[in-house]
């Protein structure tokens, strides 16, 4: 039980990505693959960011040591935590994940974006977003498969 | 009187939070979209209002008022406006109000542009 | 070494995760391609949440942006191109990939025992360099967002390196769908003639605020939450906004394809001429303390920040404020060039199969 | 304590307002759905800020209503309308006209 609690995020994160990958896996259809890849890159992100999380901390917008939010933040917390882990008195979680998911999201989207205009281009091409569909029109079997209408 | 203003805003966000649950019920259990978005809208700019009035007794006057008020500005602004125009397409699409069995406008029509439906094509 | 797991904060952490759990099944399980990018959106809106229980708030401002806004856009307009709204479904594909998965879960999941606790402040990857920049960051740098200041400077090579990667692919998006701008010459189709009045007053009231909102993110940036990723993208909703209420061919009119084009190039120049910069002035490339050189920096007031005591690191301020600038241009500029792009086409391609 | 009862109960709604945008049944009730969660997010948000004790904050939430109210205009012009080019219609003017 303790183990599932503090390791509760990972199996969601590995539960979200296996469930982005069974939809890239298991979808013909080249638009729900790319949201299928969409939900597989969140998942990373959420793993990145359950990383970089520290119990009783906040968010890495550094406050002045004294400031009465600083002190509110570090009241509930344990002085020799706030001492060891924090810097000047308050603890803040790791900054450096989310500058990488920060960037990720954006490049995430551009990639995204690149990925659905292959799918336009393919749609237009054999009139089709389906994968079998146009393998079997690739092969030059088209009395094997219809286009879409 | 801090304490006192902090017993208040607390009262005026759990107040807010049970109209977003009344809300949310409303969408699940009212027959048709018009009354589900009848529900929903109502106590979404309800809720925010109370939440964020209670937010701004938790808080000292300040910058965080100032933030707190430019939200509740933006929910008043964006929520009835996002609501209004969901009617209305839902409407122009041929989707007629429903009470009970009963359709009280006629049936729903097939929209030109669109079928409304969840398990359309 | 027990850690205070602060239990207000672990259980939203719980019920949020619950909460894409459950809607990523809905996704794996609809076969309509709208129910899935829909779901999609609150997916994404979930996930904001969560990002702010664990403290990555510049993260979870983005995710709002793109995830909600931005990709729901760009995979409506594909669905549009595409024209398939369901998938088929074809059961016996299912169980190969049913079976990999599940047994790729099961090695992840038992791999995940040897990961840190949630929230350990002593796991490596939060004690070694991360907390190197937490101390750092006040004294070389002077910005209170430890977030911007490593994307900007301790980092600002590779977020050039994320910068151009985003213009490559406002360049492959235009180059695959076109800028749109044949857009405006195909003769107006017939909609539904709604009345839509309340939308219309309420879009022009928010765009100069979206803008103004954008300006803020872009210039708070280094204060608090934001930046010019974000800003970026909240800029180009607001030009989307416009599109979607007054139509493309009045955006196009206001924002030109050719704007968007070159805005998006002019980008990625100032990011690299502010790197230059800091090479012509003696430093390295991205190195602000050089952004200046020294006669520049004495006629720089003391006290233009306030507070004179406070020993400025000038080259910092105004080489994060520059570069941000730079991302902001890049990073609007592309999507409204990939949405000018997958709107845009909309028209042609309907006019092409008319034609044919 | 309040505020976190607060936050307790937005989280409800929002799990009420994820079946509705799993059940359905017309697209117009989970575009309803997906806009209900999105201000009930912003909601969340900023009382998240308050519980946490970091209440400036309130700049994420403020995005939130924004993007929130774009995505739905987006959704509801796509299923509508099935376009994202033409102008959405104004009184008295023919909604192809000046587009």
């Amino acid at each position: 039980m303790t183990w599932l609690a503090s390791h509760f995020n990972y199996v969601v994160v590995v539960i979200l990505m296996m469930a982005g990958l069974f939809i890239v896996f298991s979808s013909g259809n080249l638009i729900k693959r790319m949201i299928g890849l969409a939900m597989f890159q969140t998942s990373t992100g959420l793993f990145y960011i359950t990383l970089s999380k520290v119990s009783g901390g906040t968010a890495a917008i550094t406050l002045k040591a004294d400031s009465e939010t600083g002190r509110a933040l570090a009241a509930p917390l344990d002085p020799a935590y706030v001492a060891q882990f924090g810097v000047d008195g308050v603890v803040y979680s790791n900054p450096l994940p989310h500058v990488l998911i920060l960037t990720a999201i954006v490049v995430g989207v551009a990639t995204l974006a690149v990925g659905l205009a292959i799918a336009v281009r393919v749609r237009e091409a054999y009139g089709t977003v389906e994968a079998d569909e146009i393998d079997a029109l690739s092969r030059v079997a088209a009395e094997q498969a219809e286009p879409a209408p | 009187m801090v304490e006192a203003l902090h017993w208040i805003g607390g009262a005026f966000i759990v107040a807010g939070a049970l109209l977003s649950i009344l809300g949310a019920v409303g969408v699940l259990r009212f027959p048709d979209v018009y009354t589900r978005i009848h529900a929903a809208s109502l106590t979404d700019t309800g809720g925010a209002t109370l939440m964020l009035l209670g937010m701004g007794f938790l808080s000292p006057l300040g910058f965080v008022t100032l933030k707190l008020l430019l939200v509740w500005g933006f929910v008043m602004l964006t929520s009835p406006a996002a609501a209004n125009a969901l009617a209305n397409a839902a409407y122009g699409a041929g989707v007629r109000p429903r009470i009970g069995t009963f359709q009280i406008m006629g049936d729903d029509k097939p929209g030109p542009a669109s079928s409304g439906d969840g398990a359309a094509s | 070494m027990s850690t205070p797991i602060l239990d207000a904060s672990f259980a939203l952490n719980v019920a949020l995760l619950l909460m894409l759990v459950a809607i990523a099944f809905a996704v794996v399980r609809t076969r309509s391609l709208l129910a899935a990018i829909l779901l999609m959106s609150v997916y994404s809106l979930a996930s904001a949440a969560w990002l702010m229980v664990a403290d990555a708030a510049d993260v979870a401002f983005t995710e709002a942006v793109v995830g909600a806004g931005v990709s729901t856009i760009v995979l409506l307009g594909a669905i549009l191109l595409a024209r398939g709204e369901t998938e088929r479904v074809n059961w016996k594909l299912m169980i190969v990939p049913g079976v990999l998965a599940a047994v790729v879960g099961g090695v992840l999941i038992y791999a995940a025992s040897g990961l840190p606790n949630y929230g350990d402040p002593a796991s490596p990857a939060n004690s070694h360099v991360g907390r190197a920049y937490l101390e750092a960051t006040y004294r070389d740098i002077g910005a209170p967002n430890v977030v911007t200041a490593v994307l900007a400077s301790y980092r600002g090579f590779d977020t050039l390196g994320e910068t151009v990667v985003i213009f490559a692919a406002c360049i492959g998006v235009a180059l695959m769908l076109g800028f749109g701008s044949r857009a405006t010459l195909a003769p107006p189709t017939e909609i539904p003639n709604d009345q839509h009045v309340v939308l219309r007053v309420v879009a022009k009231l928010l765009i100069p605020l979206i803008v103004l909102f954008a300006f803020y993110v872009q210039f708070h940036g280094d204060l608090g939450a934001g930046g010019g990723f974000q800003a970026g993208v909240i800029m180009a909703v607001a030009i989307i906004l416009h599109a979607l209420v007054f139509g493309l061919r009045a955006t196009m009119a206001a924002v030109p394809v050719s704007l968007a084009r070159s805005v998006a190039a002019l980008g990625v120049v100032v990011y690299a001429g502010v790197g230059i910069v800091c090479i012509i002035n003696g430093g390295g490339f991205l190195d602000y303390d050089y952004l200046f050189s020294p006669r520049v920096e004495a006629m720089i007031p003391a006290n233009l920040l306030g507070d004179p005591n406070h020993v400025h690191h000038w080259g910092q301020h105004f080489g994060i404020l520059f570069i941000e600038i730079g991302v902001l241009l890049t990073v609007s500029a592309t999507i409204v060039t990939m949405f000018y792009g997958f709107a845009g086409r909309t028209i042609e391609t309907i006019e092409a199969e008319r034609r044919t | 304590m309040l505020v976190a009862a607060g936050v307790a109960g937005l989280v409800v709604a929002m799990s009420l307002m994820i079946v509705r945008a799993m059940i359905g049944p017309s697209h117009y009730d989970r575009i309803l759905a997906a806009n209900s969660f999105g201000t009930k997010t912003v909601l969340l948000i900023a009382l998240m800020g308050f519980l946490f004790g970091r209440p400036d904050f309130l700049d994420i939430a403020l995005v939130y209503a924004l993007i929130n109210f774009v995505t739905t205009i987006a959704l509801m012009k796509f299923f509508r309308y099935r376009t994202l080019a033409r102008p959405l219609g104004a009184m008295g003017r023919g909604a192809g006209k000046d587009g």
